[in-house]
């Protein structure tokens, strides 16, 4: 079989021989920087990120520059009925029904979601790609195994399960003998038990495609032993999909806390979290404005920057794809 | 073809039983309250909680209790009854259920009648200034969460609460049986409140296979043999690229009829979602397990008839 | 470079490098849940044959006749279902990988793809070097000397040590994979269709290159193509794959010009030859149909089905690959005779 | 005058890496009943042609110029609208991969039955009847059961003859047959062939065979065009291009390929380097990095596609004497190009 | 308190109430004579606890069950002295104490399907099955565990009490083990409420009895059942649909009744359910009260002011320092903690002064001469701030006597356990900034409302240092209830434990135990009094609310009457305009 291919299509794929010769010395890594750079908007989501997280990691100072620390309260600053007041001066973004400082708090819910997003995106990652690879290099009963697996959880309705494990674990000791504590830790849990699955079988169906590739042959052709194969040859090969697909779930695990801890099961107080603001915030919407509409609208465009974010590394990682 | 279904009909149900085992364990080990304690009231002394306990049969062993619960649902059906106000959790499902379907399948409704669209006229003109304001919008839509959209809605346009005064009775919903109009006007923000991250999810999906498709042999094949364009984007090319679409559909509306707790919890509607978020505050075990299975089997379901359905959709996917 | 010598001078040496015999490989088709076996592809069926040392031996068919599957089975990527594979005097057939691996010094492959072949991750000059560093052969500098010779020999810059994959054109690909085979200095190289990807320019320079280092290295060739003129081009002796069996085997040149299984005839027939006279005075047969599934291959003769010659025992009884002149081997109840082969070949009709 | 008049046609595309001069200043004409073939290596540029003639091309980051005229029309400024009366009805062309070329979630019966009802008016069971003939006469077996066939139902052969019998249910003036057998076994190859030359004698459609495959050429073509980097390097009858061929850059093909037709020979002499990039081509003859005899003038200006003979054109700088001269030679050296 | 307080309550909208009795100090009730006809809607946010009269413990489901059932006594609105309904007269209780007769009036007939006229038997049948472990009643062994041959142990079966005797169809002799202070009051329980052991029998088979989906009515309204007696008006979390009972006759009653239907729609968000009685489209809250912000702007208008009516609680809400463990072992850092804890604060997270005064003791004003008068009234306050906002320098004084050198503790962290759901994490949280004011760093645990009692603060040996959302109304006016579950250190028991500070004063039990047997009640009144003092004063608990509830009336009903345990509106009395 020739593979003559039109040449239409080869440069659609923006890959093609004759200008692969005139691009010289770069690695894949420079090759997905150049085409990174070039996606401003992309660019501009990197941004807002970065800022996000000196917000985060500054959080402290910053708010004690501009507001008050996040869990002191201000009674003065609620009505006689105990509804809060809006922004003014020397609260920015107003108060919250205790009459804490919505502007710190905010800033200090940035670290919550960035916490949770790195660490649950991480060890889901981490779980995934290991099952993900074992299953998808041995085979046999050992992918049956973890297929299986994957397909039960995926039968929950995740929330739901979240919720459940997240509540149960919630409990004063936590869970699975005090080694899930509540709070960050069980929200984690909560996210990963969940969030591996996605990326187990990307990984697995990507492992089954790049075994019966000929490189793999021709390794083993040379001699390779599997944890060579596995380790120089497919992992290698795994990290543009691993970084897509973090990047892409990045977003769906705050998503998610923020989910959980609106639901009650999340981060555990006085610890602001976006989600949490947002379901005190239910109850009085209609009269604190400021309250549900500053972390929603911070939730809002963290998730939105990463979403950005994932797009322009899938964009720049494959070059193929339509977007 | 029939060997398969049955085959995948078995699967079906042995997932399913794994679920509701899996569930049984994971709400046993970690109960979060006593659902003794809870049923016997305040001023129970601890003997009658004790008494209650083995009522409920929870002193036995959970392997047990488990037996006799797979038993009560399959000779009767029987999902049990709430430890929390003793009403039949079957019951209670099934009446909470066309609450969940009327969120779920008018959401449904709207994501497909908006994103569809939206991602085909995005595919028709890729990179044009109405595709990339469409496409970030609906990347926008994508990272709103349902509770914080759902309030910026009920803010803006609840009827009583809202500064526009526009969605009459959100927030309370009224079953359709009872008066169409009301009911409607109940749902309306609810569904686009539901909808919004799914159309643009839909959008964009329906876009990038869409562009896909068109750059297929085949597509060049259809320009070739002299087929209208019109005819070769919504026949040849919309037949490729919404066939996926439709399995992810199917598994969506799957996943949401176990219940759609977000949004029946932000615009109070009494539906399965909200119920089962109420089971899980209240640590009531037989209505959490019924929830989760009830879920687990429109899920499952739904894999099911997608793909059965796939195999209408695509002949290339043969069953044996 | 190393040459035949390199063996102990005055041992008794077998002739043959490699002998297979009887060598099966059934692929499973598995579905259900319980992952049944429901049929299985007779992809390799019973094929037997020798490679000398220092011999091109080749192996020809279509698509889907099994040669490449036999690549995989001698070189032991694939463990065979039943059947011999004897190396060297040992018979590797069984081996387990660990077993196997000491191997590959000897023996190693050069692939089809030149895209998929190579690790798109990794720069080249550790593609190359791979090998000797699985084998733990010299250290980090050596290899890299070693590289930057089998590099040069192969006409790469080696310069271009570092780079990726992606920075080369196909036929510089199949230079690496080429290189990346040599390294090791190995004995038996099986090329499974090494230039059937690549343009006719480049493919020139390919085959160009591999006799050349087949010639400097004294090594043992098994050459796999559905190309007939490049098999020929290349191979002292020719195996015909049809649907996992061998049909016909002979030395190059006999089996040009005297093929005597109908299939070769065919073949050879179908293949239009770039002059002017292409096509005229010969009387070409053109098969009729596909080549049936190696699900559920045709009984007997495995070419009945589409022979026109066929009789009705060849759907009865399997002819065996038995000579059918000399040196030729066949297997056929009804070979080509001499005259209907001057019909079907242009060469003949000139 | 010709059938199918292309002249001076240059297709480039715009991409992230620059542009890509697919097709630069192709004349080709095709005459009624006549197969030309065009051949070369990837990147040559004759598919880009031959899609190009039925505005295939027309993407948005395409630029094209020249003229194609067909029937006294030129198909370059033709509205997408009336070439679609063209296309199919009057130019049909088949694909490389018949697979990927046929839309997998319908009947190849129903493709069929669509081209003709795009065209022409008839009813449906008309439109099926003609397919069903269609079907037949390019020797499907059972065609009524196999109008009712999924693409992925059938074996390669059988696709690539559905897909002819697409093409010619419209009798058209002209098929293209974009490497109609690349994808194919040979044996496969040669019935396909076999099928287009018979159609082509029956009903005489002129037909525009893509290929890389030289033998392909010289059992199907009558004339022939040589391409190369998007430039057309030699034209002319079949019988001259392998009798008296005067373009190095064929004669290197033909010494590239081995032969079954003459004794086996030590080495082939291929050409030497790469085809170059179609984003920077080389300055003056795009052949003169790889071609042994380039003169000076090669290495700065670009020559002409100048008749050597009548009917033969070739783009070279070499003297016509030396051209002769050198292949004399290369046939003494090679007696397999004889 | 009627809550089935301390267990059940709501979860979701924050502003659930678990609220309850108490003398409505409104006391504005008009519609002495209102319209007959018409259909009431009322809103609650969250479902009855159970649909059973018999398992009901929960103030909102009593405002249903008062007017479907009839027990012995009931109250009328705005009244803290319970009067007759089953009951034909007040009970006679012997002098000893020991036996309590009730006449019950003839004519009294069963809803549909049931349809025959009400016997003694069938109260003593109901008070019965609340010893049945299927029926599980929350109080029953509290309020008549005295009676002679009461389970002492929980029963698999309606068990026969001899104590309970019905010499003829229309009496029923109590007879008890020992005097009991609180033994009248509680016949005005829903547990007494007749139930037809014939019909009934059948359900309360099993280990969960099944009579609440086919109850029978004796009071002016029933659940809408079909003819076999299934009750089809009941949709838990939706809707309960009461209609007339065709078999009330008004002349048994002093309910007016004048609604000829009331619908109680459930699963409002408040501020939703408060727009719509504001609106019309619905005529009183239910279970939850209106938003803070809601409150403001009807109290800010002066026609929406006038629908708005305020009752008080029978109890206060408290904070409870477990006084088993250090630091709170010590009398002085606990006072220390009462007089730093910002009340106010507190206050503001419950809606601020509309929601009711700060307390200073336990016993309510809604018990007025019953217990609160003695206790010292709004005076007794042992433990003053200006605001009730928290005296740092006294707290600081005190923690100085109590070792800490800087006036501030320096110990390991504490933990408090509270609700994951406003209004208790709010308050919560207040609870932790004012601790934190005399050195103290919490830890807030946050659990669910329900897992908050029964795994942790009802839990002696899980129970954390601070329990900060607790609170007890009682379940009638007797200070007994309010006080002698919570703080009797006889009442300390493994699981199911309301004594949250885990206090055993036995100078305080001594009393207590002498009170309870007191049958005089102007003395019983005077030692509940005095007991509450001593207790206030050992801080182990904190009382921090003496909560109102609001109740809003649509401007289509007639300004109706509160129900006799401040929390809902009784609906009998309610007509539309």
């Amino acid at each position: 079989m020739s593979s003559v291919r039109d040449e239409e299509e080869l440069h659609r794929e923006g890959a093609a021989d004759f200008v692969a010769m005139d691009i010289v010395g770069r690695t894949p890594w420079q090759l997905f920087w150049v085409r990174f750079r070039r996606d401003r908007v992309a660019f501009v989501a990197l941004g807002f990120i970065v800022l996000l997280v000196l917000v985060a990691i500054f959080a402290g100072p910053i708010s004690s520059a501009f507001g008050h620390p996040p869990n002191a309260q201000y009674p003065n600053r609620l009505d006689s009925f105990g509804t809060p007041t809006g922004p003014s001066s020397s609260f920015l973004f107003g108060v919250d029904q205790i009459g804490r400082d919505v502007f710190s708090r905010v800033l200090y819910g940035a670290q919550v979601s960035l916490e949770v997003a790195l660490l649950a995106t991480a060890i889901s990652v981490g779980i995934g790609v290991v099952l993900g690879m074992v299953a998808g290099y041995f085979r046999g009963w050992v992918d049956t195994i973890i297929s299986r697996l994957i397909d039960v959880t995926l039968a929950f309705p995740i929330l739901l399960l979240a919720l459940g494990i997240a509540s149960a674990c919630s409990l004063g000791n936590g869970c699975a003998a005090g080694l899930i504590h509540p709070g960050l830790g069980t929200v984690i849990v909560a996210i990963v038990v969940i969030n591996w699955t996605y990326i187990g079988r990307i990984i697995r169906g990507q492992v089954l495609s790049l075994r019966e590739k000929e490189f793999i042959e021709a390794a083993r052709a040379g001699g390779a032993r599997s944890r060579t194969i596995i380790f120089r040859e497919i992992l290698p090969n795994l990290v543009a999909p691993i970084v897509v697909y973090s990047t892409l779930i990045i977003p769906q695990n705050i998503l998610l806390e923020a989910a959980l801890s609106y639901l009650g099961v999340g981060i555990q107080p006085p610890r602001a979290s976006w989600g949490q603001m947002l379901a005190d915030a239910t109850s009085i919407y209609s009269t604190a404005w400021w309250y549900f509409a500053f972390p929603g609208g911070a939730l809002l465009l963290t998730v939105l920057a990463f979403n950005l974010l994932g797009d322009g590394v899938r964009d720049a990682l494959d070059p193929r794809t339509t977007t | 073809m029939g060997a398969y279904i049955v085959r995948r009909t078995l699967w079906a149900i042995l997932l399913l039983l794994v679920v509701s085992f899996l569930t049984f364990v994971i709400f046993n080990v970690f109960p979060s309250a006593d659902p003794a304690a809870l049923r016997a009231g305040r001023n129970a002394t601890p003997a009658l909680i004790e008494q209650i306990r083995r009522n409920l049969g929870l002193s036995k062993p959970f392997y047990t209790q488990y037996w006799i619960y797979l038993k009560g649902l399959l000779e009767h059906f029987n999902l049990g009854y709430s430890y929390y106000n003793t009403e039949s959790v079957k019951s209670e499902i099934f009446s909470r259920l066309p609450a969940t379907i009327s969120v779920t399948v008018g959401g449904f409704v709207a994501w497909m009648l908006i994103g569809i669209p939206v991602g085909i006229i995005s595919a028709i003109k890729p990179r044009s200034l109405l595709d990339r304001i469409m496409m970030g919008g609906s990347l926008v839509a994508i990272s709103a969460p349902v509770y914080f959209l759902g309030l910026v809605s009920l803010f803006l346009f609840a009827q009583g609460t809202g500064v526009l005064q526009w969605a009459g009775a959100a927030g309370s919903y009224v079953p359709i049986t009872q008066n169409p109009g009301t009911w409607f006007n109940s749902l309306i923000l609810a569904w686009l409140t539901l909808a919004a991250a799914f159309a643009a999810f839909y959008a964009r999906m329906t876009r990038g296979n869409l562009i896909e498709v068109m750059h297929e042999d085949y597509i060049r094949t259809a320009r070739a043999k002299g087929l209208r364009e019109s005819v070769v984007i919504t026949k040849h090319g919309l037949r490729a690229a919404l066939t996926p679409i439709v399995t992810m559909a199917g598994m969506d509306i799957g996943l949401l009829l176990g219940g759609a707790i977000l949004t029946e919890i932000v615009f109070n509607i009494p539906g399965i979602g909200r119920y089962a978020y109420d089971a899980i505050v209240n640590a009531d075990l037989p209505a959490i397990q019924g929830t989760v299975l009830f879920g687990a089997f429109f899920i499952v379901f739904a894999n099911l008839v997608v793909d059965i359905l796939y195999a209408f959709l695509d002949p290339r996917v043969t069953y044996g | 470079m190393a040459v035949a010598a390199e063996r102990t001078p005055g041992a008794a040496v077998d002739e043959n490098l490699l002998v297979v015999r009887d060598l099966v490989k059934y692929f499973p088709i598995r579905k259900g849940l319980l992952q049944r076996e429901v049929a299985r592809v007779h992809a390799v069926d019973g094929i037997s044959f020798d490679v000398k040392r220092g011999e091109t031996f080749g192996l020809v068919g279509e698509s889907g006749c099994g040669k490449s599957t036999t690549a995989r089975l001698i070189t032991r990527l694939l463990m065979p279902t039943s059947g011999s594979v004897v190396y060297d005097g040992q018979d590797i057939s069984t081996w387990p990988e660990r077993k196997i691996r000491p191997l590959r010094r000897d023996v190693q492959m050069i692939f089809q793809d030149p895209y998929a072949s190579l690790n798109p991750r990794r720069s080249i000059g550790t593609i190359i070097g791979e090998p000797l560093r699985l084998l733990g052969i010299g250290d980090r500098n050596e290899r890299r000397t070693r590289v930057r010779e089998v590099m040069e020999r192969v006409g790469l810059n080696p310069e271009h040590f570092n780079r990726y994959p992606h920075e080369f054109s196909g036929g510089q690909r199949q230079r690496i994979g080429i290189a990346r085979a040599v390294v090791l200095r190995p004995k038996l190289i099986v090329a499974d269709e090494p230039v059937s990807a690549l343009d006719v320019s480049i493919q020139a320079q390919v085959l160009n290159l591999l006799q050349e280092l087949r010639d400097e290295m004294g090594l043992t060739l098994v050459f796999i193509a559905h190309d007939l003129s490049v098999v020929r081009h290349m191979c002292d002796r020719i195996a015909v794959m049809y649907l996992g069996k061998i049909v016909e085997l002979a030395s190059g040149d006999r089996l040009y010009d005297h093929p005597r299984h109908p299939y070769t005839g065919a073949l050879l027939s179908a293949v239009p030859a770039p002059k002017a006279s292409a096509g005229r005075g010969r009387q070409r047969v053109v098969l009729q149909g596909d080549v049936p599934s190696p699900v559920a291959p045709p009984p007997a003769c495995r070419f009945h089905t589409r022979c026109w010659k066929a009789q009705p025992i060849c759907s009865e009884v399997e002819p065996p690959l038995e000579s059918k002149g000399p040196r030729d081997l066949a297997a056929c109840h009804f070979p080509l005779t001499d005259g209907e082969v001057d019909a079907l070949t242009e060469r003949s009709a000139e | 005058m010709a059938l199918l008049e292309i002249e001076d046609l240059h297709v480039s595309f715009k991409t992230v890496d620059g542009v890509v001069h697919a097709v630069e200043g192709v004349s080709l004409s095709l005459d009624a009943r006549k197969t030309l073939g065009v051949v070369g290596e990837s990147g040559s540029g004759k598919s880009v042609t031959a899609q190009t003639i039925l505005g295939l091309t027309r993407f948005p980051n395409a630029t094209i110029s020249g003229r194609i005229l067909f029937d006294g029309h030129d198909l370059l400024t033709m509205s997408t609208e009336h070439l679609r009366d063209v296309r199919g009805a009057r130019i049909a062309m088949i694909f490389q991969d018949p697979l990927s070329s046929l839309h997998p979630f319908f009947k190849v019966g129903h493709q069929i039955v669509e081209a003709i009802r795009a065209h022409e008016d008839v009813p449906r069971d008309l439109a099926r009847k003609r397919t069903i003939e269609a079907l037949s006469s390019v020797g499907i077996p059972s065609p009524e059961e196999r109008f009712n066939s999924f693409p992925h139902e059938m074996s390669g052969g059988m696709r690539q003859r559905v897909m002819i019998a697409m093409a010619l249910a419209m009798r058209p003036d002209i098929l293209i047959a974009d490497e109609p057998t690349t994808a194919l076994d040979v044996t496969v190859q040669a019935q396909v062939l076999e099928l287009i030359q018979a159609l082509r004698d029956d009903f005489g459609t002129a037909v525009i065979l893509i290929t890389h495959d030289l033998g392909v050429v010289a059992q199907m073509a009558d004339d022939v065009a040589v391409m190369y980097a998007g430039r057309v390097l030699e034209q002319t009858t079949r019988e001259t291009l392998f009798t008296e061929p005067e373009h190095p850059y064929t004669w290197g093909l033909l010494q590239s390929i081995p032969r079954l037709d003459a004794p086996r020979t030590g080495r082939l002499n291929p050409i030497a380097g790469s085809p170059p990039s179609l984003i920077n081509v080389p300055r003056g003859c795009t052949f003169h990095p790889r071609c042994p005899y380039a003169p000076p003038p090669a290495f700065e200006t670009e020559p002409a596609l100048t008749p050597s003979q009548p009917g033969h054109l070739v783009r070279c700088h070499l003297p016509i004497e030396e051209r002769k001269r050198l292949w004399q030679s290369l046939q003494n050296e090679h007696p397999a190009l004889r | 308190m009627r809550r089935r307080n301390a267990v059940v309550v709501g979860l979701a909208a924050g502003a659930l109430v678990l609220v309850a009795a108490g003398f409505s100090s409104g006391g504005k009730t008009s519609g002495a004579q209102g319209k007959k006809g018409g259909t009431i809607t009322m809103l609650s946010n969250g479902d009855v606890d159970h649909i059973d009269p018999g398992q009901a413990y929960y103030q909102f489901t009593y405002a249903i069950t008062y007017i479907t059932q009839r027990p012995l006594l009931a109250y009328k609105p705005n009244s803290v002295t319970p009067i007759p309904d089953l009951a034909a007269s007040m009970p006679t209780v012997s002098a000893n104490g020991l036996t309590v007769t009730v006449h019950i009036k003839h004519g009294i007939k069963f809803s549909p399907p049931v349809n025959r006229e009400v016997t003694s038997a069938d109260v003593k049948y109901a008070m019965e099955r609340g010893f049945d472990s299927a029926v599980a009643n929350g109080y029953a062994s509290a309020y008549f565990g005295d009676l002679v041959g009461a389970p002492t142990t929980p029963q698999n079966k309606v068990p026969n009490i001899s104590g309970i005797q019905t010499p003829n169809k229309y009496t029923i002799v109590f007879k008890l083990t020992k005097p009991s202070g609180v033994f009248v009051g509680a016949l005005q329980e829903p547990l007494t409420a007749p139930v037809p052991a014939s019909y009934a029998r059948k359900y309360d088979k099993g280990t969960a009895s099944s009579y609440g989906n086919w109850q029978v009515a004796t009071g002016p309204y029933m659940i809408q059942n079909n003819a076999a007696g299934k009750i089809t008006g009941y949709a838990p979390g939706r809707q309960i649909v009461l209609v007339r009972n065709p078999n009330w006759n008004p002349k048994t009653s002093w309910r007016p009744a004048y609604a000829d239907k009331i619908v109680i729609k459930e699963g409002f968000d408040p501020t939703v359910g408060t727009k719509q009685i504001l609106s019309g489209s619905a005529d009183v809250n239910g279970d939850f009260p209106p938003p803070a912000a809601e409150l403001k702007s009807i109290t800010s208008n002066s026609s929406q002011k006038s629908e708005l009516e305020f009752t008080a609680t029978s109890g206060s809400r408290y904070i409870a320092l477990n006084t088993r463990k250090p630091p709170f072992n010590k009398l002085l850092v606990r006072q220390a903690v009462a007089y730093v804890l910002d009340r106010n604060a507190m206050r503001l997270t419950r809606g601020g002064p509309i929601d009711g005064k700060i307390a200073t003791h336990f016993i309510s004003p809604d018990f007025g001469p019953v217990g609160f008068n003695q206790a010292g009234g709004l005076t007794f306050n042992p433990f003053p701030s200006a605001g009730g906002s928290g005296d740092v320098a006294k707290a600081m004084a005190l923690m100085k006597k109590a070792g800490y050198k800087s006036g501030k503790y320096s110990g390991p962290q504490v933990t408090q356990v509270a609700d994951n759901s406003p209004p208790g994490s709010n308050t919560a949280a207040v609870v932790a900034n004012s601790l934190a004011k005399i050195g103290f760093n919490v830890k807030t645990i946050s659990v669910q409302h329900a897992a908050m009692y029964t795994r942790f603060c009802n839990v002696p040996k899980n129970e954390p240092n601070i329990c900060p959302n607790v609170g007890w109304l009682a379940d009638f006016h007797e200070p007994q209830t309010l006080l002698d579950p919570t703080f009797n250190g006889k009442n300390i028991i493994p699981t199911n434990n309301s004594n949250w500070p885990l206090l055993n004063d036995p100078a305080i039990n001594k009393l207590m135990d002498k009170a309870e047997l007191e049958l005089n009640p102007e003395t019983r009144y005077k030692e509940w009094g005095q007991i509450d003092d001593m207790i206030t004063k050992t801080a182990a608990a904190i009382p921090w609310i003496w909560e109102t509830s609001p109740t809003l009336y649509s401007t289509k009903v007639t300004h109706a009457s509160e129900l006799w345990n401040g929390g809902e509106p009784d609906m009998s009395f309610m007509s539309v305009k």
